[in-house]
């Protein structure tokens, strides 16, 4: 959680500085989803997110060096520059992909779970998305063939609470979301998403469901980003009140706590700490130093040569 | 040689691939158990089992996406749409992700697939069932974009379609389901190569180019005016995207004049793009503007007096071309 | 009914004879719903349906010249030939369309919903669709910003048991369509078709509460049709039985036998069987001399001129 | 007149029209509490409240149709996609909705309807959120498609879109936003006309046709050239369907050559279009080929290195005015 929160911590000022471009939407706050996902998923498995997907590529085990790179455009980058921070992709690690059209990367996630079956593959596929998200055309196809298949799915709706600056009661007449699941013949689930362990407990149950062959479930998780939308957001539209409140359940705070009621010395943890920065600071330098994105990359990568190369 | 159907053709390609390639599979809606809404995929199911012939639920946006997950993951999905025009509803599905996928992530992930089904009218279907898609997906880079005239082609293409690593979108035409032409034999295989275009005619006095369904209109056009002296040479482009124009610009260096003849609407698409190229590669040797014959700039009317003023005619054909050759 | 049942057996056959092309879907065995409908609507409300959509707009008043006419491809049809058996349209009437994308005519609904809001009209809008149509991303978007404007809308699902050749059970894990209302924070109902006594009473309720401004209803209504899918579908795809077994239910019987019960006199109900045959002869004569379609309207609509002509 | 932004130019025609008709509202996500997602729409929800300025959903297909309906009996929306790229999740609304209604029905509905929003790349934003959409919506009959390049136009085009009886797609630009020029005072109204091309600058030697934002590359580039002692005439066809190509044609027999400009992927489209119809208005005047600089034929990448060379640059720019020009 630490290299994650270091990592976009970091990656503002870069933004702020001008080696960033583009859109950069921050996952700071929402950190326990990401990780206890990567704790429940095994090698084999793969991940969906949207364009909000440094954390849970992290998480994943992607370096911060590749994903640094690839936030400053450079050739080292996870996409070699070519993808950017809302198109991270780390196909070794079955990270398929960070997304930027709201609900089209549904029907995708369930696309490699149908592959799981087909093949009779033991892998899962995870889809996240947000609360925003689940109006749209998209996201009803997906739900809809996934349930009617029973594919090897979790879709992990991250309710934020708002979408871009739009907060849920404006877009949904639903209280509880995962109401929706009853509408595709499927399992919902409901969670508050701050404390690691029981969003580990909760995905791990709907991961061992997907993988025992019974079918998706439909997961939402309460949980808030602490930064705006992306880095022209200033956010205006919650109150200081609301945000400060929300971080008393900061999921690192949190975990921090836990561990020192546990018995772990305050020290170690500072330890840690330092560690991640010099990490994170690593990955800036390694982004700074590094090549940029290569035409030749560009134009060789729209197609695949039909000799395969 | 045998003579088949298109259809036939079309069945025989996939039949073919998903015999070679466990990863192959078609999914579409009533492809399975319906055999096809127009019989293009007969006999697959009893074949190959529910488990790679997979009738859909009415989402094509939903199984087009799925069909590029697992393409990303190593099945090579072959997904039909009914008809193009539902295509429509999976429009970002093809574009911002299909189209997408490799170059954004630099080479990592490829994306096998292949789309397909009947394109542009029928008969009087109307407005919302006559769209000739080409002119949106041929736009696009990061596509193949094919439409075979000929039985022969159908198959040929549609097997290297299925090989290709690359995502295509692939054109068929309801009304040429039913056309017969020679295709090879059982037993001798033929891949024909994507981005070739095809010498149909061979002819001295004026090109024209065409595709799809208006390629037999211009054929027999061709006919007509060989009985009035004139020789058309005709040349079938077979893939859109990437546009092969080296025989259509050979061709005009030798009649210097030629009309593309095309069944999709007027403004840009494929039927301008061929114009602005041999304009350009060609211009040197042009005795006369080039012409295009299209469908007319109207949504496709219900009648039927109406629907046969709007498809290019072969009386428009013949116009355009002695227009182009100053013959009255 | 009987003009509507005539009225379609009638145009099946100039199908056969060529006298009619493109697509042809009859509602042949569901006319129930389209007679309770036009019932409890009122002038000034609006009706949208599939490309199904001889039934509903013969019972919401169109002559059946004007409906003959068009499915002749002539100028005196009520989209004066450019629409056809899919397209009907008769404004006059509140009747906006016959629509030929699954899913896509939906959204429309929501539309003039919209503006009857927008305007504060007391105004409904009724919807019809086939169950087929419940899987796309139209019908998804057009339920949430229904359900979440409370539109005054009456969404009729017409669940005859086949999309095509497919049926429910293939399509969807759920027997009971209606539970989607609650992921959409909407009522639902769910009901037979072929009672027409019935399906007024329960459309009737679900208009009142759309009049109400209490928001829409997803009804669910079970019926079948008797003939394929469209003209060039031989519908092998159910037994035999199965259809015979339906057509014990052929909500005309249904009807006249509750008027002989009631104790109608079987002769006046042969003399209005005479009357319809007569009225659906003339119109296929009116068809048949009709002008075509007019080359110069179709080119003069494809766009308003600018001065509004 | 006063100059002022592109974005500001918007607002007031948005603002002025819903001042002058109650049947106009604004729709789409963000555009109300948040202000807009490119401020276009600021200080409108405080202006005309929440029932004529309506934040949405996600779900473009569903608030396009709404609009849709609501044009049919009667209102005036205007539809804004937060960027023209998530149009395409909304495609088979205007194509097979928007534009077919009014045909379809014989002209017994009308569909009075502005779909608007910045279009093509902006910065950085990479391969999924920066599509030019031209060729796709152009193809269309039934729509308009205007695409204005200065803020003078936007006002004036976006408030004759408005007033249109037709189906209308308006191309803005989010690079577009800040660029200031003039625009008439307050109280003076102008209705730009809907398909009228603009002569930008006058010049004997070349023609370049442009619009959106390589206008602006074109116009610094034709300075560069007339140092050189090349006058490029500049015409900015403002509203690409209907295309007005008679400013052009009268141009290019005069300068006898022409480049057209342009963001859109190469093949087709209206560049393609504009080619098609020069070589054919103006055939015996032209002496070289019409050439085009467009984007390069690849998905748009992130890094900015390689986005300076995707788009059309001025060095593009200058080389096919001097190639056509037959100048080293
Ligand atoms: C189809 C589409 N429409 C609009 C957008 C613009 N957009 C990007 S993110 C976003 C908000 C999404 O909110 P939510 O789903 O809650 O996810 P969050 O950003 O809160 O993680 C919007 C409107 C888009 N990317 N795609
Ligand atoms: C988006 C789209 N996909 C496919 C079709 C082809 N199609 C037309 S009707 C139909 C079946 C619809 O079934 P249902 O919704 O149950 O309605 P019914 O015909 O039974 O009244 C299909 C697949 C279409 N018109 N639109
Ligand atoms: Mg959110
Ligand atoms: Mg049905």
């Amino acid at each position: 959680m630490m290299v994650i929160r270091r990592f976009e911590e970091e990656a503002a000022r870069n933004y702020a500085k001008g080696k960033i471009g583009g859109f950069l939407h921050l996952y700071i706050g929402q950190e326990a989803i990401a990780v206890a996902a990567a704790e429940v998923l095994e090698e084999g498995d793969y991940i969906f997110q949207t364009y909000r997907d440094h954390g849970i590529a992290l998480a994943r085990g992607m370096s911060p060096n590749a994903a640094m790179a690839e936030l400053f455009g450079k050739d080292t980058g996870c996409s070699r520059g070519l993808g950017g921070s809302m198109h991270f992709f780390d196909v070794e690690r079955g990270f398929l992909g960070g997304w930027a059209i709201v609900g089209g990367h549904l029907a995708l996630a369930a696309g490699t779970a149908f592959k799981a079956k087909y093949s009779g593959e033991d892998r899962v596929t995870m889809c996240f998305f947000g609360e925003g998200s689940t109006n749209i055309g998209g996201f009803h196809e997906a739900m809809s063939l996934a349930g009617l298949w029973k594919l090897p799915v979790v879709f992990v709706c991250e309710n934020n609470q708002y979408a871009m600056g739009t907060p849920l009661e404006r877009t949904s007449p639903l209280k509880d979301l995962s109401i929706k699941a009853q509408g595709y013949g499927m399992l919902g689930d409901r969670l508050e998403g701050h404390d690691v362990e029981v969003v580990r407990e909760r995905l791990g149950a709907a991961v061992g469901r997907a993988r025992a062959g019974e079918g998706p479930t439909f997961v939402e998780i309460l949980t808030y980003r602490f930064r705006g939308h992306s880095m022209s957001d200033p956010a205006k539209y919650r109150t200081r009140t609301e945000l400060e409140q929300r971080k008393q359940q900061d999921p690192i705070a949190v975990v921090r706590g836990r561990l020192v009621d546990l018995g772990v010395e305050e020290n170690a943890l500072d330890d840690i700490d330092l560690e991640v920065d010099e990490e994170i600071d690593a990955a800036v330098r390694f982004a700074d130093e590094s090549a940029p994105a290569q035409e030749d990359v560009m134009m060789s990568t729209v197609l695949v040569a039909e000799d395969g190369s | 040689m045998r003579e088949i159907r298109y259809r036939d053709a079309l069945r025989e390609a996939m039949l073919e691939e998903m015999e070679r390639d466990e990863s192959v599979f078609l999914m579409g809606e009533e492809v399975g158990h319906y055999q096809g809404a127009y019989k293009v995929s007969e006999g697959l199911l009893d074949k190959f089992g529910e488990r790679r012939v997979i009738d859909t639920p009415i989402a094509e946006g939903g199984f087009a996406g799925v069909g590029i997950g697992a393409a990303m993951v190593g099945l090579r999905p072959i997904i039909e749409f009914m008809t193009w025009n539902f295509s429509f509803v999976a429009f970002d599905q093809i574009i911002s992700n299909a189209a997408k996928i490799h170059p954004m992530s630099a080479g990592a992930v490829r994306v096998p697939i292949v789309f397909r089904g009947p394109n542009g009218a029928a008969k009087q279907v109307a407005a919302q069932h006559s769209h000739s898609c080409a002119p949106f997906y041929t736009n696009i880079p990061g596509l193949y974009v094919i439409q075979p005239s000929t039985p022969r082609d159908a198959k040929g293409l549609l097997k290297s379609a299925i090989r290709s690593d690359n995502p295509v979108v692939f054109l068929e035409g309801e009304t040429l389901y039913g056309v017969k032409g020679e295709v090879p034999d059982e037993g001798v295989e033929e891949l024909v190569p994507i981005g070739e275009s095809r010498l149909a005619r061979a002819g001295g006095h004026c090109t024209i180019v065409s595709w799809g369904r208006p390629y037999y209109t211009v054929m027999a056009a061709a006919e007509k005016l060989s009985a009035e002296g004139i020789e058309c040479e005709v040349i079938d482009p077979r893939t859109l995207r990437p546009l092969d124009t080296s025989l259509m610009v050979e061709s005009v260096k030798k009649t210097n004049r030629c009309v593309v003849v095309h069944e999709h609407w007027p403004y840009g698409g494929p039927g301008a793009e061929i114009v602005d190229r041999l304009q350009r590669e060609a211009f040197d040797y042009l005795d006369a503007p080039l012409e295009r014959v299209s469908s007319l700039d109207v949504p496709m009317p219900y009648a039927l007096n109406l629907e046969d003023t709007v498809l290019p005619t072969e009386d428009r054909v013949i116009d355009a071309v002695k227009r182009v050759s100053y013959v009255k």
